[in-house]
């Protein structure tokens, strides 16, 4: 969601507003805070990437948070086995918005190796939307970075990926299907 | 007398502490721990029945896939298991080659245990010292191979490419660098009095017990066994190498740790003498492309980074073998965790998950 | 691998139990033994000091579509020797005795068998599935197997039998 | 009199709006809410220095390079965090007890926040100067026990809770060592006036008096902030982010502010407690000296915070309630014979 979306239709090229949204905008690209979640091989090529010779710090994307509560990214980092979707889903579902996922590995991307097993997922877009597609198995850190900066402009800019809205929407449905309803007031 | 309630902490399959997708539901009276249950299986892929749809060159790449960390090893145990099912002779360079590889993977490996220990005791900096060495060993592989992590490198029949003269001589100034880098870890963790308080006396394995969960690799030996399957079996060339097993005496997470870094000194030694006596030759053998082992089985075993990885391969004599089982090293010490983590206290469990070492794609499989 | 069993400790084994069969022809001798006799042929070998098999080195089973073939193997670290204990269980209702009344270390590999594979352990402590979610009904690793269609609905992941394939 | 040169730009101030105001109360007035604006301030902009600093120090611990690419050498890389943050969705959970939820972190920032009040920043620059300084300045800094407990409490989730309790814990038994140890210096000063415990230091800092209490002191700072090794609060491995498991955005980043006030706090405390506060050598004015005292202490605890393992709950109790409390009883006799032993050397 932007801040232009939330101002009647009149202000929407107003130039503070647009500012405004510029400003925000920065800010959410220049701290993508990730949830450190790893699943499988790919989660130590992750860890490489914070670690001293790639160092993703640089571009302050170093702070892993370990609560899904605090964190702005979830990168899936290998393979995903339909008995740990529920788990994830939650977790996506505990990140607050604005939220942004990175699938990476080919086993998040259409099954990797494993697409004819009887226990993986083929495909992560099946169940969450996803924002950057990151191919290798496992990708190199440099490849993480690339995308995570691939993630900086497509927040600054939303219009550059314009073309997968459609692909978004659709896991969007998919996900309100998955998510466990809770009911107001209601104490589990 | 005053009761008070007890209460049940799911950690994971997604928690900082659970090396990947571990779950263990811990049950907790105040910050005491009454019992731990590990609950696994998030990373189940089926390699076991995926193998079964492969060529047997096919395969090898799965096998990458277990215990991710250590690949070359995993590798090695498959290659060597298929080999003996078709009996295929491997050169003498190739099997050099594939020693020093896994012994350098075996140092890496070992280098995620430091990283991810420290990690969990709250010492970041731990982690990213132990990962900085790490890369050193990735170039190495990236020179030799291509690839970082899952390297697909031992194929059946030896190795896939010869080892250029490049990646002998960086192999070597690592060895070199061994000393120096431990002696860091000593300064900054080994030596820390919170560190040693900590792992001193916490998570105890007897002798005893550690045989009876079926352990393996650096935690029975800190539990006081010397049993390394190199040695024993003296598989490869092993039985040409001099080398000691480092021993444990009360089966510890000091102990653990402490025997993990005194196999990195080992590695190197094993390392250094296959430098000094690396011989010419070819380095694959003749390897039919359709490989067809004989109707049978066999199983080989070779010591993994985490114990004793083996292969159990039923052939039906096509080119797919008709079974696969690997024995997890991991995934069978898991056993103890309930029994290490009895009675103590929560910030112990953390200790005793890092240094039972599980790989999460090894336990899964 | 270990050196040759005696020959002799083998047939004095088929005399104290009657399914107990043979094969010294391997690099590693098999003995083919009934479920009736599994529990008390490993509780010889692994006690009897001739024998000192105190590791169980690996657990698995075949499904060699007539008939799952349990693979029990045992290795002795005082005398660096192996043996291969086989048994054949009834496909239909595979049903075994559980080692870890022998070997306590066999209690994962035995619920993975029991997951993946479908056997049944007698006298084991803690019987569940391991690897696969509580609810999947089917056994990965038969030759016959057909995988479930998974579906989540409501945060909770459910298992559809699989498409007849007509 | 004084001669601070932030007390002498006070006082110009001052005379220079007395006769256009005319009333000395108004004048009086207008300075006090200008001086709780400057030390609000100062904990933001400290908070918003503080996370970058950090950041770079463990860094540069880390062979690493640290945020370089926000900004010039990455100094904007706090100001972008606290913008993503305050445009993050403010999620309240089901179930947790919410006017209690609500209330924690915004009482969690008073405390540290209003101890500030009590720090002589220079010469005659110290905004309540009471006679009962230190005393005030313990009580106020105990009270951020609560809304730890609060937040473990009301969110419902099981890390929480045993994030908070842990905290109450362990902050309560530090209070003690801390106390006993501060004790010695009231001793020697005999007063508990902030200005009067800096003017005592005009020959000889209390770091060569009182070296015990001054570890003690260096400990009991650490585990009061939560600052590692003793971050139990927020131990990552074991409890999650403890207390504040289930906030997000803003009401985190209150939380967030409220930890690195407390870093510069304990700095400037430490600094002002032992270090002499703002005397030094004429060469530098001593608001310089002050800073670069504090700094220096606050560069020595991340020093230690990031080489350092996290202790466990039990030895940290173990050790406060065995090793530091009586050590600081003896201390406090030490200094109570030193006393006598100087007055009849006199």
């Amino acid at each position: 969601m932007e801040i232009v979306d939330l101002v009647p239709p009149e202000l929407k090229n107003n130039v503070i507003v647009t500012s405004v949204d510029a400003l925000f905008k920065w800010g959410r690209a220049n701290s993508i805070w990730p949830l450190s979640s790893g699943l499988a091989c790919c989660s130590i090529e992750m860890m490489c990437a914070a670690a001293s010779r790639f160092d993703l710090a640089r571009f302050g994307y170093e702070v892993f948070r370990s609560c899904p509560r605090q964190s702005d990214l979830l990168i899936v980092a290998g393979t995903l086995t339909w008995k740990m979707t529920p788990p994830l889903i939650r977790l996506y579902e505990e990140m607050p918005n604005p939220k942004y996922v990175i699938a990476m590995g080919n086993c998040n991307i259409g099954g990797g190796p494993f697409a004819d097993s009887y226990s993986v997922v083929t495909g992560l877009d099946q169940i969450m939307p996803v924002d950057v597609y990151l191919p290798g198995c496992p990708p190199r850190p440099e490849a993480l970075i690339d995308a995570m900066l691939k993630l900086k402009k497509r927040i600054q800019h939303p219009e550059t990926a314009a073309g997968s809205e459609e692909r978004m929407n659709m896991s969007r449905e998919n996900l309100e299907n998955m998510i466990r309803p809770i009911a107001p007031g209601k104490v589990e | 007398m005053a009761t008070t309630e007890k209460f049940v902490l799911n950690m994971g399959p997604q928690h900082p502490s659970t090396h990947g997708v571990l779950q263990v539901q811990v049950e907790l009276d105040g910050e005491n721990i009454v019992g731990a249950k590990p609950v696994m299986g998030y990373l189940h892929r089926g390699i076991e029945k995926l193998m079964e749809s492969r060529t047997y060159q096919q395969c090898v790449p799965f096998t990458d896939r277990l215990d991710y960390v250590s690949s070359m090893n995993n590798n090695l145990g498959f290659c060597m298991a298929v080999e003996k099912l078709a009996g295929i002779e491997v050169p003498e360079r190739a099997q050099y080659i594939r020693t020093i590889c896994c012994e350098l993977n075996r140092i890496a490996s070992h280098h995620v245990f430091i990283g991810s220990l420290t990690n969990d005791l709250g010492s970041a900096t731990g982690m990213i010292y132990a990962f900085r060495d790490r890369e050193k060993i990735l170039d190495l592989f990236n020179i030799i191979c291509g690839a970082r992590m899952t390297c697909h490198y031992i194929r059946i029949g030896g190795v896939i490419a010869d080892a250029q003269d490049e990646f002998l001589q960086k192999t070597e100034e690592f060895i070199n660098y061994v000393p120096e880098m431990l002696d860091e870890y000593d300064r900054l963790f080994t030596g820390n009095e919170i560190f040693q308080k900590r792992m001193q006396g916490t998570s105890i394995i007897s002798k005893e017990d550690a045989l009876r969960f079926g352990m393996s690799g650096p935690n029975i030996r800190a539990s006081g066994w010397d049993y390394d399957i190199r040695k024993i079996d003296k598989y490869g060339i092993y039985g040409k190498l001099d080398f000691d097993i480092p021993v444990g005496k009360t089966g510890d997470n000091w102990d653990r740790y402490i025997i993990r870094l005194q196999e990195i000194v080992e590695s190197a030694k094993i390392i250094r003498q296959c430098l000094d006596n690396m011989p010419e030759g070819p380095f694959m053998a003749k390897v039919p492309k359709m490989l067809k082992p004989p109707k049978g089985d066999a199983y080989h075993r070779v010591e993994n980074t985490r114990g004793e990885l083996g292969f159990y391969i039923v052939s039906d004599g096509t080119n797919k073998p008709y079974r696969v089982h690997i024995r997890r090293p991991s995934f069978i010490n898991l056993q103890a965790l309930d029994h290490m983590c009895k009675g103590m206290v929560l910030a112990d469990a953390v200790t005793a998950f890092a240094t039972i070492d599980p790989l999460m794609g090894e336990v899964d499989c | 691998m270990g050196s040759y069993l005696e020959i002799k400790y083998l047939e004095e084994l088929q005399q104290q139990y009657a399914s107990v069969e043979f094969d010294s022809e391997q690099p590693e001798p098999h003995i083919y033994v009934g479920t009736e006799d599994l529990l008390a042929l490993m509780k010889e070998l692994q006690e009897n000091p001739i024998w000192a098999f105190d590791r169980m080195a690996n657990i698995t089973s075949v499904d060699y579509k007539e008939y799952i073939e349990m693979v029990y193997m045992l290795y002795s670290r005082r005398f660096d020797k192996w043996v291969t204990v086989k048994c054949k269980l009834d496909r239909e209702k595979p049903v075994v005795e559980s080692m870890t009344q022998v070997w306590p270390g066999t209690e994962f590999e035995e619920r993975e068998i029991f997951d993946l594979m479908g056997v049944e352990f007698l006298h084991h402590p803690d019987l569940r599935r391991i690897l696969m979610p509580e609810d999947y009904t089917a056994y990965p690793l038969r030759k016959d197997f057909v995988p479930l269609q998974p579906k989540i609905e409501g945060g909770v992941l459910k298992w559809l039998q699989p498409k007849s394939l007509s | 009199m004084h001669n601070g040169i932030l007390y002498l730009a006070g006082q110009s101030l001052k005379e220079l709006m007395l006769p256009i105001i005319g009333s000395e109360l108004i004048v009086n007035l207008i300075m006090t809410l200008i001086c709780i604006g400057i030390l609000f301030m100062l904990v933001a902009v400290s908070a918003l220095v503080f996370t970058l600093g950090e950041r770079k120090v463990c860094a540069w611990i880390q062979v690493r390079i640290g945020p370089n690419r926000v900004g010039p050498w990455g100094l904007l890389q706090s100001t972008a965090d606290m913008l993503k943050l305050l445009t993050k969705e403010d999620i309240i959970p089901h179930g947790v007890d919410r006017w209690m939820w609500v209330l924690s972190p915004i009482l969690i920032f008073i405390p540290a926040a209003m101890v500030y009040a009590l720090y002589p920043f220079d010469d005659g620059v110290i905004f309540a100067d009471v006679n009962i300084g230190l005393f005030l300045l313990i009580a106020i800094s105990s009270q951020s026990v609560l809304p730890f407990l609060m937040g473990g409490y009301a969110s419902n989730s099981k890390y929480a809770m045993l994030g908070g309790m842990r905290t109450v814990a362990q902050m309560l038994s530090y209070e003690v060592p801390m106390v006993i140890a501060l004790m010695g210096i009231v001793m020697i000063t005999g007063s508990l006036k902030m200005s009067a415990i800096v003017e005592a230091q005009s020959n000889i800092w209390f770091i060569f008096l009182q070296p015990i209490a001054f570890l003690i002191f260096m400990v009991t700072c650490l585990v009061e902030s939560n600052r590692p090794p003793f971050n139990m609060v927020e131990g990552e491995s074991e409890i999650i982010a403890g207390p504040f498991t289930e906030y997000t955005g803003m009401r985190w980043a209150l939380f967030f502010l409220a930890e690195f006030a407390n870093l510069l706090s304990i700095g400037i405390l430490t600094a002002t407690l032992f270090l002499g506060g703002w005397q030094g050598p004429d060469f530098l004015p001593g608001q310089l000296w002050f800073w670069i005292k504090a700094f220096l202490m606050v560069l020595i605890y991340q020093w230690i915070g990031w080489t350092f393992p996290r202790t466990r709950m039990d030895t940290i109790l173990s050790f406060g309630w065995k090793v530091l409390l009586p050590l600081a009883l003896v201390n406090l006799l030490l200094t109570g014979f030193g006393i006598y032993i100087f007055k009849w050397l006199l």
